[in-house]
């Protein structure tokens, strides 16, 4: 599986991109998000407060319900702030 | 026709090329928007960087504008939104709609500029003189993308 | 600022100018009209004449324009029109309107374009294969600036 | 007074400018229609329907009892089609 991590995401987690080996029991996801907290440091505070974090599997936008597999591109993002001027 | 792009666009050779030899276009409308000092929340800002989750932008840029088309009827599209550092003064994001009538051309522009502003996978990081901040989403913004769906 | 003019107009250069170098801008609206062939009711046209009033046209034009910058708190706008001969695909009108932010330049530039559809003292006579004639005003158009007075 | 005409009114009857002395019990938007519609030909073919008539004094719309006099500049128009496309 292909992580992507975007804007502050990135910077706490400390790298942009990384492939992972799934553990079998993560099927979702919220379980996803949980297993990668697990692993503290960069993880575990850029993900501590989950509503102000977003989640594509393949560049669609994804709920904590939604499954992921071995071949997904997976990113993580904040809320996006957009381009055009307010 | 969408493009996301690190260089500055020609606004009028854009339009140009967007509508000229067409006869069916009677109406072109545009927008541009322009990197503020004064964007922010908090002190002036000096530069801002625009990230991007490429495949993602270009994914949903090609939805947002395939649903104007459909929408208004548009005889033409074009967005071009620019990544990485912008300084004050910069554009940074250009709209044009080309349809036959005024009011299908100027609703299906601020309609794309409302849902640019919301959906699209931007995020802002502002440099000011007390260091840099990323910039969180706002409220209002989900709101003037939402009366677009309210309208339909 | 107004114009009105024989003259045809460079879009590019004229947002430019009025938007360029000034921090505040951080929106820019622009609406173009063009000439089409099928703009008519019958037979498609192969020219079309714009005749104005000048020493009113100016007056109103100014007139219209302040009240858009000051209703949306614009920052600076532009009108430029054309009058005389036209053929299917020349530009007509340009509206330009700058501002902090994308509503108040969207809104300011739909609303100029309304009024100047309805209330502006031109008259046009379209040229067609079946012969000259003068266009009627239509109602549609007179509801579609009366909005703007309903939302005020 | 100066009279200005324009689009098909100008057409109909015939010049797009005159200058006129106005009688004496001509004071009114209205009244100046009737006068102008009784010299007959184009004024009476342009003025036969009064509801595709508009009338400006000094550059401004004027109702039918707006006042007239001497020194004023009078412009008897079609309503506008205006610029813009629909």
């Amino acid at each position: 599986m292909t992580l992507l991590y975007f804007a502050w995401v990135r910077e706490q987690i400390g790298c942009d991109a990384e492939e992972i080996a799934l553990p079998s029991d993560v099927r979702t996801v919220a379980a996803l998000l949980d297993w990668l907290r697990s692993r503290g440091g960069g993880y575990a505070s850029a993900l501590k407060d989950l509503s102000v974090i977003r989640v594509a599997v393949n560049q669609e936008f994804a709920a904590p319900d939604h499954a992921v597999g071995d071949g997904d591109e997976i990113a993580l993002f904040p809320p996006v702030t957009g381009g055009a001027p307010s | 026709m969408i493009r996301v792009q690190r260089e500055d666009f020609d606004i009028g050779a854009e339009i140009e090329a967007l509508s000229g030899g067409n006869n069916e276009v009677g109406a072109v409308a545009s927008f541009v928007g322009i990197t503020r000092a004064d964007a922010g929340e908090g002190a002036p800002i000096t530069a801002m960087t625009l990230e991007h989750y490429p495949a993602m932008t270009e994914k949903q840029l090609a939805a947002i504008e395939a649903e104007a088309c459909e929408r208004w009827n548009l005889t033409a599209s074009l967005i071009v939104h620019r990544h990485g550092r912008l300084e004050p003064g910069d554009r940074i994001v250009l709209v044009v709609t080309a349809a036959s009538h005024r009011r299908a051309a100027l609703d299906a522009c601020a309609f794309l500029i409302d849902w640019l502003k919301t959906k699209a996978p931007f995020w802002k990081r502002e440099e000011t003189a007390e260091g840099p901040r990323w910039v969180a989403a706002r409220a209002a913004d989900d709101q003037a993308a939402e009366r677009w769906r309210d309208a339909s």
